[in-house]
């Protein structure tokens, strides 16, 4: 670990303990939301598409209905109308389909019945009768000339257009003076990258059940990255109010994104509503697949200057992102993204496309990759043009507190400078690159996000604690929660119990996404330490007979000072909650915010690769990445993280794409097919945690869930660069693409 | 006076102009008086835009959040999470 | 018409008897019939892993055997390998190396590692590696899971010496 | 659909005879998700994994003899196989997972007649022959002669493989197998090479060459075994493998594989493969 400044000591901030929820997960007890099972329960199917794009004719559900076990069916028609400038439009609709289904794998209908085969075989009974329409499959066919539209309910965003486009959005971002930057520059770069959509590729497939009871209300159970936002999006798609429904989060497995957008939770509710019974609505793989948002396509032509001595002074080019089959601002998000360097002169134009493909969704650090890859690999060309050191490139040009983001906005306290110098002085950079191996190297920069979040911390009787917040745990934050509380109140991290409660348990909190649970539910969980802390010390006061400024809150007790401290021993929390009922009544406290502040976080990615020039096979060696966290609340579960977004954007980088045929299904949905990395593709990662606290967060937390990802697709390439003098501009950089390009070297 | 700095998408609203001095005593304030200056820009700040103030990014719909006379806002595209 | 097989088995040790659809898969026996939700659906086609399981001791997918293969066979889960409250060791240096994130895929790859240290109690990282290939985790890049069985096998052979 | 569990060859002939529509398996690693696709069920599922004779490996006279349900798992597992077919037993390590070696095998692998299993150019190479379950007998038959086409075989309705027999390899003969696939574990293979070769010092005197995934079935290369036989495997020798390998292909374009991308990396494949061969006979003589 590097740590960059003096920081305070910590007694259990910076501890690895094994996490609260972690004994229910490796004995198999835990529950995800396909593992539930309520009394009187159905198993639901969903119908889909099998045309990319068509007008629905109709649909006869009599077939169906008749079959044994099956006790309700339900389509597009049972879902209120939403008016097409409200924001839930596009999601209602991607739940099933109304007048025209836009991608293959669009549900269209659904059907619960006594046992799943009964409602898959019912599910398949359902007549759907298509007019087939002309379907745009690609970034290019969307923005052709006189292209017919994907959807026409598209407009092109935050523009005020009221007419229909496959433009989802259009953006501009400009700085200085980008004709003079290049006639300056004495090196000029300049590619045109392509990427497929890929998937999150969570093991878990979408789950929850739902139960619709006889008063109106409906309970559900659901596997996703924010059981706030399944209740107010399913509210909104069925047109009811928000206390109809309560959410209870199952265990979560594996979101990255695509967890914060919702598809089953209203077909099951309005099944279970005309079934009157509970009813468990779960997707195959292969559902996975095909109709959930994969991250977008893209195709990026950009152009870099450079002077000899390596300043990087222009960047110009021209973004396209693919939203899938509704709009979007992946665009806007993916130049935004484009913030690591000063460059002087930049002009960015952003456009978002619409076509016939899934809808896309968020994944981990949404955008920044696919930007990253082109940015990272032109960087990586200019130093070897110049015969710079790649990373000295980048110290001579890197981004620090003041300097601007592409729109503009002025970077934060960041530690990419602090990044690039551990990875510099790591064992990995100093090591020889192994004989016939290429080594690359790129970096990586997130916004991450604050938002709002809830919490209650609650003493117990006897002196331990439980700390109840809205965050769904993707990946150990209930580990953090209860690190930071420790740190507070004094007390011992086992004693205290990190709860994700149900949506009537505990305040409103956003979608845990963007890196932002540490973050801004962690200070929620302090807020609400911090004044239980004040409420203990008021309680101590009198017990102790003394006034509350002679209190102070000292290494987990309360501790007279001053004159009375003679013979009046400190308290502990345990003491203090004995007489909790003596005192006051119970020691609780909540807090809730919307959290400003959340800290960008830079990475570093270093690979060694070998690629048999054969086959295409590419073989990675070594792979080291460092990262600024700005404080590490539980190191393990951070380099968890750093590892985890390093495989996600190897595989992507490497096999991950999704292929459709000419008529726009998908060919490869299934994990054969759909080819993430297996444990024997992987070297060990080897991780280096740097820490430039974030001034904005009370323990210094940046958030590290998301940058983790953006560098290695520029990595590898620059690393497959360095070993075969071939340049990979496309992706994936499958054995067939590498060989492809090296056959026309 | 808040000084507010708009992304190239939105100067078609102002004539080009990047910065500018906005009277307003709250983010809120200062797109309503941007509206009143150059109509059809309050709109596009405020369903598309997030906002950073002195550097710091602030969560979506800040819109009563103050602004000091020598404030530096940022208008900047949304963004989310993954 | 499915006709159903009445099957008796062994389950984590204990005797059982239940009647399959003979289209129904282990893996759904398990969860629906048994009460066992240990085993997870990844993928229902071999490809995930994450509902390995030990048949006679030897690893393999219950979404891939139907429910009537079982008949006469020892199946061990994910709920199976602790010695009553004592943990496995695989099981306690996971939680102790975080070797898991989101856990969904964590009891496949506990059966699988299991299955690898009971026949090749000295794996060398390759073997490890190609060992849980058919185990796919999406949150960890392995290294810890990795790391982990390297340090329960260490543990094991400690114990056993 | 019936589930049944014969536990004799002619108790599974009667079920199979006795049952239109009724189906064979070993693994089911195929069976399962097809009918969980909801493609049309067999009326019988005939297990035939409780049959001692499908599930057993017995070596005798230089002959052996493998069961057709015998999970692969137990034929990388049993040195002495490995020792004599290093290559054949590759090939069918290489079908899937851990989980999937303890379920797949040759029978399998060689029913299901996709012309990417890995087991089975390796069979062919190493002349290895399937005794068939008539409806009143057994034939024998060259294993290269069971597979028509994709999905497609020459079994009669009722027919199914008992065992297969393959004959230890002369004196300084040995063979080899390789494939490619995108990831290094869980795929499909893109091409796949089994070579068996016969040395007589650093001389070639006998070649297999077969390829799989390249073609409609398994094709054999009777000009890369021709570049061989004679040979010392010299960089001439190797490239004209190659090319001859490389041109015997009929691939197909999906999304597995480029007919351009498995046509050149079926004669790498071919002519590593018959390196690895030559080294392992070499040790052997």
């Amino acid at each position: 670990m590097t740590d960059t400044e003096a920081r305070p000591t910590y007694k259990y901030v910076g501890t690895r303990p094994i996490r609260h929820d972690g004994l229910d997960k490796v004995t198999g007890k835990a529950r995800f939301a396909a593992d539930l099972n309520m009394t009187g329960q159905l198993r639901a199917a969903i119908t889909r598409s099998p045309h990319a794009h068509a007008r629905i004719v109709s649909i006869d559900t009599s077939a169906a209905e008749a079959m044994p076990g099956v006790k309700a069916v339900v389509t597009g028609a049972d879902f209120p109308e939403i008016d097409i400038a409200d924001a839930i439009h596009d999601e209602a609709v991607n739940n099933i389909a109304r007048d025209e289904v836009l991608y293959n794998g669009h549900a269209v209908a659904a059907v619960a019945a006594t046992t799943l085969a009964q409602a898959r075989a019912a599910a398949a009974a359902v007549k759907v009768e298509y007019e087939e329409l002309p379907a745009i499959l690609s970034i290019d066919e969307a923005i052709a000339d006189g292209a017919p539209l994907a959807n026409p309910t598209t407009r092109t965003l935050f523009t005020g257009d009221t007419e229909p486009s496959n433009f989802a959005s259009i953006g501009q971002f400009e700085r200085g003076d980008v004709e003079a930057g290049f006639a300056a520059a004495d090196v000029i770069v300049e590619r045109e990258f392509t990427t497929v959509p890929v998937h999150q590729g969570y093991i878990e497939p979408h789950a929850c059940v739902a139960d619709c009871g006889q008063d109106g209300k409906a309970s559900i159970w659901a596997s996703s990255q924010g059981h706030f936002a399944v209740r107010s999006k399913t509210a909104a798609i069925l047109g009811w109010s928000t206390d109809r429904i309560k959410v209870t989060p199952a265990e979560i497995g594996g979101g990255f994104g695509g967890k914060t957008t919702i598809y089953l939770e209203p077909i099951a509710v309005r099944l279970s509503q005309k079934a009157g019974r509970p009813v468990k609505l779960a997707m195959t793989r292969e559902e996975v697949l095909r109709a959930t948002g994969p991250a977008p396509a893209s195709k990026i032509s950009l152009k870099i200057g450079a002077t000899n001595d390596g300043e990087l002074t222009t960047l110009a080019g021209t973004m396209y992102y693919s939203n899938g089959s509704t709009k979007g601002f992946s665009a806007l998000t993916g130049a935004m993204s484009v913030a690591s360097y000063k460059f002087p002169n930049l002009e960015l134009h952003a456009i978002g496309t619409v076509d016939n493909t899934p809808k896309s969704a968020a994944y981990r650090a949404p955008s920044a990759p696919q930007a990253a890859f082109a940015v990272e690999t032109l960087v990586d060309e200019i130093a070897q043009q110049l015969g710079m050191d790649p990373i000295e490139l980048r110290l001579r040009n890197a981004v620090v507190e003041g300097d601007p983001t592409a729109m503009g906005m002025p970077h934060p306290k960041i530690g990419f400078i602090e990044t690039l110098e551990a990875i510099k002085s790591s064992d990995h950079y100093n090591s020889p690159v192994p004989e016939g191996a290429g080594r690359g190297f790129a970096t990586g920069f997130w916004f991450n996000i604050g938002e709002q979040s809830s919490a209650t911390v609650n003493l117990n009787e006897d002196g331990t604690a439980t700390v109840i917040t809205g965050s769904p745990d993707i990946g150990g934050s209930r580990a953090s929660m209860a690190l930071m509380a420790a740190e507070e109140l004094g007390l011992d991290v086992h004693r205290i119990t990190p709860i994700v409660a149900d949506t009537e348990s505990v305040g409103f909190t956003d979608i845990t996404e963007g890196s932002r649970a540490t973050f801004a539910t962690g200070m929620a969980v302090v807020n609400a330490c911090r004044e239980l802390i004040e409420k203990m010390k008021e309680r101590a006061a009198v017990i102790r007979g003394v006034d509350v400024d002679q209190v102070a809150w000292i290494g987990g007790a309360a501790v007279i000072e001053g004159p009375a401290s003679e013979g009046n021993e400190p308290l502990t929390i345990a003491d203090i909650t004995a007489q909790a009922k003596m005192t006051g009544g119970p020691l609780t406290a909540t807090a809730s915010l919307n959290a400003a502040g959340a800290g960008p976080s830079f990475a570093a990615h270093l690979a060694d690769v070998k690629v048999d020039e054969e086959t295409g096979q590419v073989t990675i060696l070594r792979y080291t990445t460092a990262q600024d966290a700005g404080t590490a609340i539980h190191p393990a579960y951070v380099e968890g993280q750093m590892q985890g977004g390093s495989a996600q954007g190897i595989g992507w980088a490497l096999n991950e794409e999704y292929i459709f045929d000419a008529s726009g299904e998908m060919e490869n949905a299934s994990f054969l097919d759909y080819r993430m990395p297996v444990a024997s593709d992987l070297p060990m990662i080897e991780t280096i945690i740097v820490e430039v606290p974030n001034p904005s967060h009370p323990y210094g937390v940046r958030g590290v869930g998301e940058t983790g990802i953006v560098p290695p697709i520029p990595t590898l390439a620059n690393a497959i660069a360095a070993a075969t003098g071939v340049r990979m501009t496309d992706l994936p950089m499958s054995p067939p693409n590498v060989l492809k390009k090296i056959n026309e070297k | 006076m808040a000084i507010v700095h708009l992304q190239a998408d939105h100067r078609r609203f102002t004539g080009g102009e990047e910065v500018l001095e906005v009277d307003g005593a709250t983010i809120g304030a200062v797109i309503a008086e941007l509206e009143r200056r150059f109509p059809g820009l309050g709109p596009r700040l405020t369903e598309g835009a997030s906002v950073a103030i002195d550097g710091e990014l602030l969560p979506r719909g800040s819109i009563y959040e103050k602004v000091g006379p020598t404030t530096d806002i940022h208008f900047i595209a949304p963004i989310t999470g993954g | 018409m499915i006709s159903r097989t009445h099957v008796h088995c062994t389950v984590n040790g204990d005797e059982v008897d239940f009647l399959a659809d003979d289209a129904t898969s282990l893996l759904d026996a398990l969860r629906d019939e048994l009460g066992l939700t240990g085993a997870k659906e990844g993928c229902a086609t071999g490809d995930c892993g994450a509902c390995s399981i030990l048949v006679d001791g030897a690893v393999n997918c219950a979404c891939l055997m139907f429910a009537a293969e079982a008949e006469g066979h020892e199946i061990t889960t994910v709920e199976g390998i602790a010695d009553g409250d004592h943990l496995h060791p695989l099981q306690q240096v996971f939680l102790e190396e975080a070797a898991l994130q989101c856990g969904i895929c964590t009891p496949g790859v506990l059966v699988s590692a299991k299955a690898l240290l009971d026949h090749n109690p000295n794996p060398t990282e390759a073997e490890i590696r190609y060992a849980l290939a058919g185990n796919l985790c999406r949150c960890t890049g392995y290294d810890k899971i990795i790391h982990a069985v390297q340090e329960a096998a260490v543990q094991l052979n400690g114990a056993s010496k | 659909m019936r589930y049944a569990a014969p536990t004799t060859v002619d108790e599974a002939r009667d079920l199979l005879t006795g049952n239109p529509g009724s189906r064979v398996f070993a693994g089911a690693t195929d069976l399962i998700p097809q009918i969980r696709a909801g493609r049309p069920e067999p009326s019988v599922l005939v297990d035939l994994k409780r049959i001692d004779q499908l599930v057993s490996i017995t070596e005798s006279d230089g002959r052996w003899t493998v069961g057709a349900a015998t999970p692969t798992s137990a034929l990388t597992g049993n040195d002495a196989f490995t020792a004599a077919f290093p290559g054949l037993s590759e090939a069918s390590g290489l079908i899937g997972s851990d989980q999937i070696q303890n379920r797949s095998s040759w029978g399998g692998n060689l029913c299901n007649a996709s012309p990417a299993a890995d087991s089975v150019p390796a069979l062919v190479a190493n002349d290895a022959r399937a005794v068939i379950a008539t409806g009143d007998g057994t034939r024998t038959v060259p294993v290269e002669e069971i597979v028509t086409g994709p999905g497609q075989t020459s079994l009669a309705d009722g027919e199914f493989v008992v065992e297969f027999e393959v004959d230890a390899p002369p004196a300084a003969t040995a063979d080899a197998y390789l494939r490619m696939i995108p990831r290094t574990e869980m795929d499909i293979a893109v091409a796949g090479a089994a070579v068996r070769l016969t040395m007589d010092g650093d001389t070639c005197t006998a070649a297999s060459v077969v390829l799989g995934a390249v073609a409609p079935t398994v094709i054999r290369v009777p000009e890369a075994e021709a570049a061989l036989v004679g040979s010392t495997l010299d960089d001439d020798t190797l490239a004209a493998v190659a090319a001859a390998a490389s041109a015997a292909c009929d691939p197909i374009d999906d999304k597995r594989g480029t007919v351009e991308y498995r046509r050149q990396v079926a004669g790498v494949l071919a002519k590593r493969a018959a390196t690895i061969a030559a080294e392992r006979a070499g040790g052997a003589s």
